[in-house]
């Protein structure tokens, strides 16, 4: 679907970070945890990836956070209240939500991969899953979604400086800290992701990935993922971003 | 207002068709839009064996264009054949197979393959990758490659076949009249201009493969000089594409010398653009005072 | 934060000076700013006689950047050395003069020419125009002929010659490779992409010479592509140009190979951008971990 | 100079045609009728040139009028009240007043050539010339400014397509509907300027000419016009716009 979403609310919420509630009927309807926007910025070719941060489907809202890295998420950043911006979507799979045990869930998130676990987070207690979640950030400016997070479940923060929460990576939470997890879901930078894959290698998971895109919906091959050593691979932005932990290499 | 086109082999019904590796072979862009309106389609590259292509990232973003370095990736000839041809046929569109290969051999083979079913109406033969290692830039750029390669691939088949050029040369011209001499039927042009990106914070080309093919509006001042230069010393007919985003460059094309005229990039920005570029060229045509597509074709060449 | 370059024949206080035809001869840029700031200027194109240049339209916008043919107005080489050099001189900036020719014996002339002022600190040797009739484009193709222009303007002066490249070549190595052998000091690279934009309603090309130079951001992804070619197999320095705008794209042709950097198209927009770009680059530089120039020059090639 | 200048208000006078007033101090203090501003549009390369059609000095306010004719005055067009736009200018030499005699003045303006000719009459009248003003339109929906030209002197509209005033072009007005003339100033499309400097060949006449820009300030030599058959020259942008019908050779 390409539609023109009306921004209903634009609001600095940490460093360099920005939420915005986009209005929209049937995309707040279809939408699952994980899954995101390719968002067309005036003047530039190519659309950006940015994820579902949060739906409300009574009010036809769509949340999303970004961070402001590049000209696009700056330009993105300037749009005002009122602006329409024009967006495909949902595009991807999204996270599993396997609604078919009462697990205990550890939700990983790093950074500007926090926003999808929100979403996530909402679903899986909504069901009636309990879930723990480790959120890890640069520095106590960057931290954002703490308190809504602690509404839905445990709550860790640990910011790489030592400035808020505990000093340190994600990785770095020890056992003692979290309870017996069934499940993992996490979403950040690959680098994190690695490790998150390494730390948590017993039980099963899910990485939600990032990739460079040109298409977004799978036309392209920009975005792909080897599966295996003999070429097998997968779409990112088509199949993903959402994969199990064993069925992607992370190089 | 009559916005068909006759070419070697291609009763086209209106001359947009969506470029070669821009639209992969048509099933997501099919959620959008009936494919049935389009001109043709052009698939994605096919080579003998199945490819991976080249590492990521494999794309980044320029002003009014984009690098790309996909590097062919493909399941191989004979899937393209057996799964992807029979879907796009199913819509009654012309399909266009663009073919590739490091050897001369590779070529002939994959051109040979496509005569296997009848529902592919003419070849696209891409001799002009940049981003691949082995073969693909040396075909593009030595018109004595190009004729060879040509030649070998008219043996191969008896679809009509299209020399898709790269605009990486000193002189255009020369190509042309190369793969002309060498039997292609048609002309498509551009392909991509090597270009290059820095990533100012990890010190190095954004893209894995280094270089990477630009495309996009930046590089349509670019084919446009091209397809005027080369049509005034050819005779064949030219598939125009390089920064097509709406009618009016189509237009531009067609006064360039092209007949028809293929989009790439764009879709990437707007799924639906070449149904909306059909549905708005009738009336640019006639906002300039043109009857038909046929009557534009290289009115522009003083 | 050093922003200092040493170059053959230049000192340059930091790496940033406006390209040939894109400021004149400083004149009207000199209302604007104190043209001391700059690191040198490259000044208009010389020939041995004044030129009237070509007809206009001279112009056309294209996305993210221009078409242009003047065509090498200029009042000749003599009036040049008497009235533009000493009032650019006076702002105690190192002056570069681009010489252009339609025979290796006018070159020659032009060059030798300017061995009457010591205000000229380093000749360009533009052989690279696209939008002249005679000599340009051949000098700027055909490395044989590159060659022996170079020669030839390296024997007629004792200034240090940086050879402007063409991108319009299908091996821009072999170019770098054959006026590096000739003696060439330095390079400069790029000069325009041919191109042409089509006016749809007159139904001819917008640019009364038909081509035109294509300039700005556009070309800045193919510019930095050569330059991170050519960098690896020659051991002369590059001035890079190609679509600068700002500091962060002067750090991408650092990084790609290039030792210092003409902003040429982004004048007419913003007639103070050298300045603001020498302003920022200090901050530019040190945002990505650099302690100077110097220091980025050819960190990106991998 | 280059300068911010905040549109205070913009209006559409005709078909395609838009009025814009902008303020800024420095410019409108130092503007002379003929020359023009070089505009920025968001996203483009190069500047507009567009003739100042009007200045209140003591508002600090000028005013423009453009047709929208491509990207660039269509996305001017879209620019709203309160936003700022970026201009270099004045630019340019302007008409010549000539204000040692009293005398009569024909000004000759077609379609977009009007606006800069409305700045020229209020500053002849203000010295106490008296004018004549021919001002041809395309059709009757083009026709703008007509009343503020007859509050300065006698005004005949011609039309192309007779749809309003007289049918024609501006020099099929006979001599009898004129009074005695001493000048002519004209603007328009080059054309008009070549069919008016052969009807009035007789007396003295100033032209506003047009040419694509690069620059707009006299360094690129993108707009030059020959002034002589020897290579001489003159560039619009700086020697002009305006030159006497004499020097320059309209091809
Ligand atoms: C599936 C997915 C979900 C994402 N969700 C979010 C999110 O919720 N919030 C958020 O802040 N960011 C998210 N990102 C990252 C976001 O897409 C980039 O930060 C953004 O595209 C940068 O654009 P820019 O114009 O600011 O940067 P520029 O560097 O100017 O961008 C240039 C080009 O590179 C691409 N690009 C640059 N960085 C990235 C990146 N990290 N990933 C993908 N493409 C990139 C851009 O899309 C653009 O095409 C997500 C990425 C993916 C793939
Ligand atoms: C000294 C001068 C004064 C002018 N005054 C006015 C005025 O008061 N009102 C008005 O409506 N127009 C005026 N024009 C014409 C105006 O500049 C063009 O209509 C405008 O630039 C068109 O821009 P565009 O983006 O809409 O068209 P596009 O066709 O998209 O423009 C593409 C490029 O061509 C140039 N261009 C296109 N047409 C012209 C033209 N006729 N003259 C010069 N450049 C052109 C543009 O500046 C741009 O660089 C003036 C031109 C000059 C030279
Ligand atoms: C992502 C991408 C992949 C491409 N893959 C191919 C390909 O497989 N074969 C080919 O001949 N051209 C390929 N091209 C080139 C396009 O078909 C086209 O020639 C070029 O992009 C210029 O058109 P555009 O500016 O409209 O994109 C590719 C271009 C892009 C952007
Ligand atoms: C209007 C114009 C005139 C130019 N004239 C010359 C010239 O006389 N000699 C020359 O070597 N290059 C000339 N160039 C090329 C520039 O110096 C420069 O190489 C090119 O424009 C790329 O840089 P840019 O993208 O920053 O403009 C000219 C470019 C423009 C736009
Ligand atoms: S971005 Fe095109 S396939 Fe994923
Ligand atoms: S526009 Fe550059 S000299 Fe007039």
């Amino acid at each position: 679907m390409q539609q023109e979403l009306r921004i209903i609310s634009k609001q600095k919420i940490a460093r360099d970070t920005v939420e915005m509630v986009l209005e929209n009927e049937s995309i707040s309807q279809v939408t699952v945890p994980g899954q995101f926007l390719h968002i067309h910025v005036q003047g530039h070719m190519l659309r950006r990836p940015i994820s579902i941060a949060n739906v409300d489907a009574s009010k036809n809202t769509i949340t999303i956070l970004f961070k402001i890295l590049g000209e696009g998420t700056r330009k993105l950043s300037m749009y005002d209240v009122g602006d329409k911006i024009d967006v495909l979507g949902p595009n991807g799979n999204g996270f599993l939500l396997d609604n078919t045990t009462q697990a205990s869930i550890l939700l990983v998130g790093g950074g500007i991969g926090v926003p999808p676990l929100y979403y996530l987070a909402k679903k899986l207690t909504e069901q009636g899953t309990v879930v723990t979640a480790i959120l890890g950030f640069q520095s106590k400016e960057h931290v954002f979604y703490e308190e809504k997070f602690r509404e839905l479940g445990n709550t860790i923060v640990v910011t790489n400086d030592g400035t808020y929460g505990e000093k340190g990576y994600v990785t770095n939470v020890s056992d003692e800290m979290l309870p017996i997890i069934d499940r993992y879901y996490s979403c950040g930078p690959l680098p994190m992701l690695k490790a998150v894959k390494e730390r948590w290698s017993t039980i099963p998971g899910y990485l939600s990935l990032e990739e460079r895109m040109g298409c977004g919906i799978g036309a392209c091959f920009a975005c792909v993922i080897p599966t295996d050593d003999r070429g097998g691979y997968k779409k990112i932005c088509q199949d993903g971003p959402v994969f199990t932990a064993e069925e992607v290499h992370l190089g | 207002m009559n916005i068909a086109v006759e070419l070697p082999g291609l009763s086209l019904k209106n001359p947009i068709m969506p470029a070669s590796g821009c639209f992969g072979f048509g099933r997501e862009y099919s959620k959008f839009y009936d494919l049935h309106v389009l001109g043709a389609v052009i698939m994605k590259a096919a080579t003998l064996q199945a490819r991976f292509g080249n590492p990521t990232p494999r794309v980044a973003e320029t002003s009014a264009g984009m690098l790309n370095a996909i590097g062919l990736q493909n399941p191989g000839v004979e899937k393209i054949i057996t799964t992807e041809v029979p879907f796009l046929a199913s819509f009654s569109v012309p399909v266009i197979a663009n073919i590739a290969g490091s050897t001369i051999e590779e070529y002939r083979q994959v051109a040979k393959a496509f005569q296997q079913t009848d529902q592919v109406s003419a070849l696209e033969l891409n001799i002009s990758c940049p981003n691949v290692k082995e073969g693909g830039i040396q075909f593009g750029t030595n018109p004595q490659m190009a004729q060879k390669v040509t030649e070998a691939v008219k043996e191969a088949t008896n679809l009509p076949v299209y020399v898709k050029l790269s605009p990486n040369v000193s002189d255009i011209v020369e190509m042309a009249k190369a793969v002309e001499k060498a039997g292609a039927d048609g002309l498509s042009m551009i392909n991509t201009l090597t270009g290059m990106q820095m990533n100012l914070a990890s010190r190095k080309p954004v893209i894995a493969n280094r270089t990477g093919g630009l495309s996009g509006p930046a590089i349509k001042p670019i084919a446009i000089r091209m397809i005027y230069e080369v049509k005034q010393h050819v005779s064949i007919p030219i598939i125009g594409m390089g920064g097509v985003m709406q009618a009016e460059d189509v237009l531009e094309f067609l006064l360039a010398g092209a007949s028809a005229v293929a989009v790439g990039t764009a879709n990437f920005q707007n799924p639906y653009v070449c149904k909306e570029i059909i549905e708005q060229l009738p009336y640019t045509l006639e906002q300039y005072g043109f009857n038909s597509v046929e009557e534009a074709i290289g009115k522009g060449i003083v």
